[in-house]
């Protein structure tokens, strides 16, 4: 038996298996299952030791790149909740990435999220030089953007003036989240077709 | 002692990045580099925490032969099944027993599993995604414009209308214009709040992360 | 099959200028024009004139042609000379030299323009080489070659070291080997900068957020009462416990499935101190799965808290928290079986929730309860908003978590996050006012490098 | 309306709106419809922009996905690919995941057939260097330097295609194929803030609806999901695995759709009902 033919055999009565949670819970599925979060595992150890340890850890060190001990240490200080004495060591190496990591979100969140937002938002609204329907999209889109701003403004009550203003942002943020539910259902639909094809094509060739 | 290292530590780190960003002069240009490194590193002991945690978990069910441990022994098998290839037998790449592995075992139970929702996306349609305020008809019907015009059907069942003003033009609009909109509020506002909260943690007003007050 | 053309070409431009035909860079035009559409033509199999051809021309098709039948054969029939030497096309324009700016040293970018001879601009100039010496005359080695098919050219040299003065020579080269007149610029020295220049605008804005957050957290642990608006979801709680307690059917509450350190989760059982409240008050039952088992112990000291502040210890039993697993859909399946068993009449949705959110939803559907969710995953919300009664979107969670816990620190960063969202609508009003009348500085002054 | 019957429909066991599913998905796949496609703005604008490219210009394709979601990007790289070597352009393949390496492989190779092009110098495919963002702002530096060997390990300095190019100075246009984190965003980030160069990409239909608002400044064109590939397939004339799965695209979604409906329709009878105090419930 070729190992192609083997793969695909093992591809698809894992399928099925996953499949059969349809009908009801069965030992199949918890087979499947199981596996599943056994494979992820070692998958996820594997590509870690293979694409994060071995470059950036153990080539830099054989190197003689020594500042590379510090990552190398509080790796270390990680593994010590295995053993609760010197448990609290861990929390040292979660400082590190909690605080490095808080360190980049405030630089990138401030650029990206924040000041290039407002610089898109920043359209003209003269009729001059583009036709009616860019104006009428481009007021869209600052009533849109400023609205839903107000409607996470908590400093004020939503009431008069502000409540109408946020009863629009609100509607802006439906017809989005309209948009974004279209989309996720479309995605899981694409990944059944996956599956699907997969198994017609690949499996039983019929299509 | 042993609440202010830390605190220490994400403070110095957090400024540090904070600060490479503003100055390009060593040391402050090259920090970035080294602290992602770093942090993926540590990242990859995190994991190596986790997957020993798990072992430890259902080894001990095995042990007690608690209910279900046959399921404990798949889950180790897999893990081992990945794990010795991928470490000790051809590495990672194409063609060998972890690739295969990989491609056949993961792959496909990964993406069964999420097109699993796809049935449930159904099944809450039908039982669940209910027009009950204005706001959720709104959105219900917006879904339902995206839903239909981002595939072909949408332009079929608009035929009547005129080129250029079907369901599937329709649905580009509601995502050039009021699906950028909102999203571009959530993002400020949601950018906002990110930018605040790892400003508490780089300060030490938050500290929750270190397991309570 | 380009460059053989080019070759042959060269030559025989070469030749002709040498015994004297013609103006000089009329020959050249023509040889360029030749070249291009040889090479074009003979990679399409074809070597008819095109009518663009035709129009793009000063001179008419017929005396290039002949021109260019003669100078083929010429140069095919004499074959003779050096030409490198003779044809030299015009030298890079305008070059300049400076340090790289905002880096950390040890780079100097050379720009120039496109040599008048250049493949853009009407000359058979097919590559600029870069030469570096540390002094003004002599000991020039090739640094890199650029090949055309610019306006104009940068190239970063980032092999310098710093506080040292260099000089760069440039030559423009042709297909053939012609190298133009060298041109030598100097010295440049490069360095490191201490502030990114064209960051301003980032420290601004930092400052800004900062400050104002820094400042509302600093008033609100003054003690001073900082105004939140009141949010629909939480003011439906205790209609909602009530209810339950009508129908004597239990309250279930799920903190999402991420750990204690996601923002969500915090105020998630924030949250549900709120609500334990309440159903100590109204003595109704209260079930909490969670899937971490951090999140459990939070979990079960809030509930526990609650119940002690209302003056009901006894009706706290520990089990109320129950931690079922970390695995997603198996915490899925588990709540499900809750819902199904126990048949709760209030669910409550609070903190980071991921696919599971369409099953758990549903399940509380079927069993006609009322379900108040809140998270601020934006790929959930839709499902929650549709399949529940109330829905906190987004930031109303967090705000909905300072708001019952009090706590300055939310607060505080919840005012200054307005104070932001003020100043972003602020500059989106005048930015758009500006860019209506065609100012574009705000425009420029928000792009971050 | 009978109300045995609303309640029956109601309450119905959820396997038999399961069956309902896969019915919809199955039969399109084996007696396809062939329903009318049109091309949406941000692909027919990304076509556009490697359409109007001049026949030799370097474009470079981030292949920032896993096997996992190469049901909807697979095919969309695919296409790109082939409309790139139809038009003469210069392809350079490179990934910031790890499987991405060797999806790109496997494109290329499908692409290749039927064009007269060069592995070294038509197209060259690095491979994955880890680093995320680090990697895309490399780039910028030295792309001889980042991926000094290919995904085989040959010498990029060797290779016809590469000798000219060195960063991102040399190349026309940049493109990532993304499934998530690493992708279009640091692309949009580092390749377009930085160095100004043109990007454009394909997403998961997932994470399209966050990519829009790049769209058009910051992003050239944009290609999401399975519909965004065959939209690219109609666009280049050539089917492939997307077209065939639209038809059951379309069935799927018009039963969502329909069951969100008819759920609605019987909610709000049972609503009224209980209003008129027939049922309690």
């Amino acid at each position: 038996m070729n190992l192609e033919l083997l793969g695909t055999w093992l591809a698809a009565l894992l399928t099925l298996c996953i499949f059969s949670f349809l009908y009801k819970d069965n030992p199949f599925y918890k087979f499947a299952e199981h596996l599943f979060v056994g494979v992820s595992a070692g998958y996820w150890l594997c590509y870690n030791f293979w694409n994060m340890v071995k470059p950036n850890l153990w080539d830099n060190l054989v190197s003689g790149n020594w500042r590379y001990l510090l990552p190398l240490v509080l790796g270390i200080f990680m593994l010590a909740r295995l053993v609760p004495k010197v448990g609290w060591l861990s929390r040292c190496a979660i400082a590190f990435m909690i605080g490095s990591g808080a360190g980049i979100m405030i630089i990138t969140y401030l650029q990206t999220n924040f000041l290039e937002q407002i610089k898109n938002t920043l359209v003209s609204l003269n009729p001059a030089g583009q036709p009616w329907y860019g104006v009428l999209n481009n007021s869209l889109l600052f009533a849109g953007v400023v609205s839903g701003l107000v409607y996470f403004f908590f400093s004020k009550a939503h009431t008069g003036v502000t409540g109408g203003i946020a009863r629009v942002g609100v509607v802006f943020l439906m017809v989005c989240f309209g948009a974004s539910f279209g989309y996720t259902v479309m995605a899981r639909i694409s990944l059944l077709i996956g599956r699907m094809y997969f198994l017609l094509h690949d499996w039983i060739g019929v299509v | 002692m042993r609440r202010d290292i830390p605190l220490i530590i994400t403070f110095v780190c957090g400024l540090t990045m904070i600060v490479q960003f503003f100055i390009p002069h060593w040391p402050f240009g090259e920090m970035k580099s080294y602290f992602q490194q770093s942090y993926m590193i540590i990242a990859a002991f995190a994991m190596i925490l986790g997957i020993c945690n798990l072992t430890k978990l259902h080894l001990k069910k095995i042990r007690d032969k608690r209910s279900q441990w046959g399921y404990s022994i798949v889950l180790l098998f897999g893990l081992a099944a990945m794990t010795i290839p991928g470490l000790f037998i051809g590495g990672i790449k194409e063609d060998t027993i972890f690739d295969f592995l990989f491609r056949n075992a993961h792959v496909p139970m990964q993406a069964t599993m999420f097109s699993l929702l796809a049935f449930f996306v159904a099944s809450a349609s039908y039982r669940a995604f209910r027009a009950r305020t204005l706001d959720a008809a709104l959105l219900l019907i917006a879904g339902f414009v995206v839903i239909l015009g981002r595939a072909p059907i949408g332009d079929s069942i608009t035929w009547f209308l005129p080129e250029g003003y079907r369901m599937s033009e329709f649905a580009n609009w509601i995502m050039a214009v009021p699906n950028t909109a909102g999203q571009r509020a959530i993002m400020m506002g949601s950018g906002l709040g990110i930018v605040a909260t790892s400003l508490r943690v780089i300060l030490g007003i938050e500290r929750s992360y270190l397991g309570g007050e | 099959m380009a460059f053989a053309v080019n070759l042959i070409i060269g030559h025989s431009v070469a030749v002709l200028t040498e015994i004297g035909v013609g103006d000089i860079r009329e020959v050249r035009i023509i040889g360029w024009r030749l070249e291009k559409l040889f090479s074009r033509k003979m990679s399409e199999g074809k070597y008819l004139l095109t009518p663009k051809w035709r129009r793009s021309g000063r001179s008419g098709p017929v005396p290039v042609l002949f021109l260019a039948v003669a100078i083929l054969v010429m140069g095919a029939s004499l074959g003779v000379g050096t030409p490198s030497s003779v044809i030299r096309p015009g030298p890079p324009v305008n070059p300049s030299l400076c340090d790289r700016p905002n880096d950390a040293g040890g780079a100097i970018e050379i720009t120039w323009e496109a040599s008048h001879d250049d493949s853009r601009g009407r000359g058979i100039v097919n590559s600029y080489s870069v030469f570096r010496s540390t002094e003004a005359v002599g000991g020039f080695a090739n640094i890199a070659t650029i090949n055309t098919g610019r306006d104009r050219y940068l190239y970063v040299d980032d092999r310098v070291k710093d506080d040292e003065r260099y000089f760069y020579k440039l030559v423009a080269e042709t297909g053939s080997g012609a190298f133009s007149e060298p041109i030598v610029i100097g010295p440049v020295v490069s360095s490191a900068q201490w502030f990114h220049s064209d960051r301003w605008n980032m420290l601004l804005a930092l400052l800004i957020v900062s400050a104002s957050v820094l400042l509302f957290i600093w008033m609100a642990r003054r003690g001073k009462e900082l105004y939140i608006r009141p949010i629909a979801g939480l003011q439906a709680v205790d209609e909602a416990v009530g209810r339950a307690t009508e129908m004597g059917r239990p309250v279930l509450y799920i903190p999402g499935i991420l750990d204690m350190d996601d923002v969500q989760t915090i105020a998630g059982v924030a949250i549900l101190g709120r609500v334990a409240r309440k159903t100590a008050e109204y003595e109704t039952p209260l079930s909490v799965p969670v899937s971490r088992s951090v999140v459990m112990s939070a979990a079960q000291e809030t509930v526990k808290e609650a119940y002690w502040d209302v003056g009901k210890p006894d009706a706290y039993h520990p089990e109320m928290v129950r931690y079922l697993t970390d695995d997603q859909f198996g915490f899925a399946a588990g709540v499900d079986g809750i819902m199904l068993r126990e048949r709760p009449a209030t669910v409550f949705f609070m903190g980071a929730f991921y696919a599971e959110s369409l099953i758990l939803a549903e399940t509380g559907h079927s069993i006609g309860a009322v379900q108040i969710a809140g998270t601020a995953m934006t790929s959930q919300l839709p499902f929650f908003v549709t399949a529940c009664d109330y829905t906190l979107i987004g930031e109303e969670l967090f705000a909905a978590g300072a708001y019952l816990t009090g706590d300055p620190r939310l607060l505080g960063s919840l005012k200054g996050q307005d104070v932001a969202k003020g100043l972003a609508i602020a500059f989106i009003v005048i930015g758009i006012f500006l860019e209506s009348f065609g100012y574009h500085w705000l425009k420029d002054f928000l792009k971050v490098n | 309306m009978n109300h045995g019957i609303v309640d029956k429909l109601k309450s119905i066991d959820r396997r038999i709106i399961f069956l309902f599913v896969a019915v919809a998905v199955v039969v399109p796949l084996l007696y396809p419809l062939g329903l009318p496609l049109k091309a949406s703005p941000p692909s027919r604008s990304l076509y556009r922009e490697i359409e109007s490219l001049q026949s030799g210009s370097v474009v470079l394709m981030a292949f920032d996905y896993d096997p996992a979601t190469d049901v909807e990007l697979g095919p969309m790289s695919l296409a790109i690919i082939r409309h790139c070597f139809r038009k003469g352009h210069n392809v350079i393949g490179m990934a910031l995941w790890p499987q991405g390496a060797g999806l790109a492989r496997t494109a290329f190779a499908q692409a290749a057939e039927g064009y007269d092009v060069e592995y070294g110098v038509d197209y060259v495919n690095l491979g994955f260097k880890a680093g995320s963002i680090v990697v895309i702002d490399s780039l910028g530096k030295s792309i001889h330097e980042s991926f000094p060997k290919d995904v085989d390990g040959r010498p990029v300095e060797d290779m016809p295609l590469m000798r000219n190019v060195r960063t991102y100075a040399d190349i026309d246009f940049v493109m990532s194929m993304s499934a998530g984190d690493p992708g279009l965003p640091f692309w949009i980030m580092i390749a377009q803030g930085r160095y100004g160069k043109k990007v454009g990409g394909g997403c998961t239909a997932v994470s399209a609806p966050m990519l829009y608002p790049y769209y058009p400044n910051q992003l050239v064109g944009l290609l999401g999901g399975m519909k965004g590939a065959a939209e690219y397939e109609l666009l280049i004339n050539t089917k492939g695995a997307a077209t065939k799965g639209m038809d059951a695209q379309s069935i799927a979604h018009a039963l969502i759709v329909f069951f969100v409906i008819v759920g609605n329709i019987f909610y709000f009878v049972s609503k009224r009902r209980e209003k008129r105090g027939d049922v309690r419930v």
